[in-house]
């Protein structure tokens, strides 16, 4: 059976990209962001997940306006960086799961989520510079990509409450699979962070934090902030947090954090990360993955 | 979270600066958005880059819309329906980085919004709401 | 305010729409087909909608493997007829409502639906064969069309009682759309068929006519039939049929039939189509569209 | 309606003489499916007459599948992946109508298969289920 064996919440701002694209990550300006992500490296090398669901959105990458899904699950084999206007990122394709995805695109259709099939499509920084905060800049990634890619762009976006349904409904669906998986979801974009506008470069740390704290443990208010406080609080990027929450509704009743880390600025944006562990009784010991790994080289 | 359309776009009308990409927005702005996005192969960029003028007049926007792409006054193209992260594969092409793109539309030079920034940033005190003075 | 006046459904067979562009509508084969509409066609000059929200699935035209979305909305000015393998079919091209149509699809999202905004696409023999049957063969289609396309050909399609629920919120949604619009709902495909392997040609009167039945009345039975019973009883192509439910979801509690027509074959399907008239104390009375019509020209 | 997917599918290979167009299927099938969607359009339909070899050739599907579609084995294109409204894109192309193809796959001629459809059609009754022998 495969099994949700952590969440990781981050932010996904191209600059980081960029910066380890470029050598940059330990420099003045970097280097504290990057390093907040070390522990999580180390962690990764013990945990060494199958697949990551890696929820997302899209910036005008992929889909442009002529459609505008709400949740779009990849199924494909393989996806490209895209060209976000500066040539592609020189970072290793993206091999997709279509066993895992389709049978959770499956899964999740019969739990009455109106999911959007996906099998071909490039993927942008909101994927790939996630994949280089935690496995830095490997030949290839070391493990699988679901990639669900969620609207934060064009309003509405789907609800915090119905995010949070989504990734129970991706937990169960996971749970379902027959192959022994160890399977990561993650949850990225935000933190605070507004790109346009006279009020563009809004950071609020508090809200950020009392967000952060609220991840972790078993209430579950955080599905049941409205947008628009999110638009006021975090400003109007801020929203990518609403895809924070279907990570952590796959962790079950209670998850407990790991590690976190939270730092101003980075370009734009207040980066958050937090790495969570289901706390529902599992009892979690990842020390057998690496034994098992090694057998099958 | 409110169910009601209406009350629901109204709240996003209210946050001072700031131009939620609604359905309206979206309908206005759709051959503006569809032309940065044109922006996401080489070809393109150098063609756009060869003459701004000419790349554009192959695009139905309007002629408010040209301009504002043609000054690169990005507070204009979000009035007029463009959104940043469409937005973005234009000042990609331009080669400029993303805060800096951003920093044109706040009135402050890109030096003093970078030490804003480092400073930790605009505070949302005073930002949060047009109707309720907070 | 908009209202949804009516309720159509009707099969969307392929056949009818070559019959139509090429004159064959009342030879010996289709013309009791066609006489099956006489009534509705008739019934709508005196209704005359302003909107047809256009309940239909596409037949691997608009949408290839590449994106299946679950429910798709068309949100977009124009739509015209593709081209499914024999040249695009010579009728009107179909003009949208896009002020209606992004309405409800904001309206449908806030409601925990995750629909997919289409803003440009080709429309087939699905969408432009019920205009025929409705219409005949105008200079220009008498009214708009919000397409709303749902995948049924890649499993699992949405469930019967999900289909229903979306018709509850469309009917909502329209309620709170501002101006006053004469808003009809259509669900199309089916009835039985099967257009594929040695069980193809299977039909099942005794079913679809209890179908039929159970349409109008005030019982939501029909949105908990499973799929597996619409292969087994109406043929795997039988399944097109929980588009209907969208429609008669967006009745409300309770719906009369005005018109009811079955006909078996054309080509390998059973037709089926009624005209349905939402029975939760409105009072329809359509005689006062025509006034308000002529009034404008 | 049965939320065990696993449970789900299993009941859908439980009719006889169909298959459904399930994830196993669209996967095996897609390039078979997507060749056919690509005779959307007049110029491909008249490359792939002119050249039937040739034109499958630039597709990456099976030798089995390509042989399928040139013998125009419908039954054998769906067993290899196929989708039938996909599939009509190329029966729309050879000129022939839905009826006449799906017949194909019934082991009846066209004119026997229109006899059945003219007098009610196939009856469900045996045809429900093969566990069930109903
Ligand atoms: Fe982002
Ligand atoms: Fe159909």
């Amino acid at each position: 059976m495969a099994r949700i064996t952590a969440g990781i919440a981050s932010s996904h701002v191209p600059l980081l990209g960029v910066a380890s694209d470029q050598g940059k990550d330990r420099d003045e300006y970097f280097g504290p962001i990057f390093a907040g992500y070390d522990w999580t490296r180390t962690w990764m090398e013990a945990e060494r997940p199958d697949v990551i669901i890696l929820v997302y959105n899209d910036h005008a990458s992929a889909f442009d306006m002529t459609v505008i899904p709400t949740f779009a699950i990849g199924c494909g084999e393989r996806y490209k960086p895209a060209d976000e206007g500066w040539g592609p990122r020189p970072v290793p394709d993206v091999a997709g799961h279509p066993d895992l995805a389709w049978h959770i695109a499956q899964s999740l259709i019969l739990d009455e989520f109106d999911m959007t099939i996906i099998n071909e499509m490039a993927v942008d920084h909101g994927l790939t510079v996630p994949l280089s905060m935690m496995f830095g800049k490997p030949e290839k990634w070391p493990c699988k990509v679901v990639p669900l890619a969620v609207n934060v762009v064009t309003y509405p976006p789907p609800s915090g409450n119905r995010c949070w349904a989504l990734g129970e409904a991706i937990r169960k669906a996971v749970e379902s699979f027959p192959e022994d998986l160890n399977v990561q979801i993650w949850g990225t974009g935000g933190m605070s962070h507004q790109l346009q506008g006279p009020r563009a470069g809004l950071i609020n740390a508090e809200w950020d934090n009392s967000f952060l704290d609220r991840l972790a443990g078993d209430s579950d208010d955080l599905r049941h902030i409205p947008h628009i406080d999110y638009l006021r609080e975090a400003g109007s990027e801020g929203i990518e947090l609403v895809m924070w929450l279907i990570m952590r509704g796959a962790l079950g009743a209670a998850a407990k954090a790991l590690h976190r880390h939270y730092h101003v600025p980075c370009s734009n944006t207040a980066i958050g990360h937090m790495v969570l562990r289901p706390d529902n009784g599992e009892g979690f010991d990842m020390s057998g993955s690496d034994r098992q790994r090694s057998a099958t080289p | 979270m409110t169910r009601d359309i209406h009350a629901y776009l109204a709240e996003l009308e209210d946050i001072p600066g700031t131009r939620v990409f609604t359905a309206e927005r979206a309908r206005q702005g759709y051959h503006l958005n569809q032309f940065a996005m044109s922006l996401m192969s080489e070809e393109s960029r150098v063609r756009f880059t060869r003459d701004e003028r000419a790349y554009l007049d192959a695009w139905p926007m309007s002629e408010a819309q040209k301009q504002a792409v043609l000054d690169r006054d990005y507070n204009r193209c979000l009035d007029l329906g463009g959104n940043i992260y469409f937005l973005s594969k234009l000042f990609a092409t331009d080669g400029i980085s993303f805060a800096e793109a951003v920093s044109t539309m706040t009135g402050m030079d890109f030096d003093s919004y970078r030490k804003m920034m480092a400073a930790g940033g605009r505070s949302p005190d005073g930002q949060r709401s047009i109707r309720e003075g907070r």
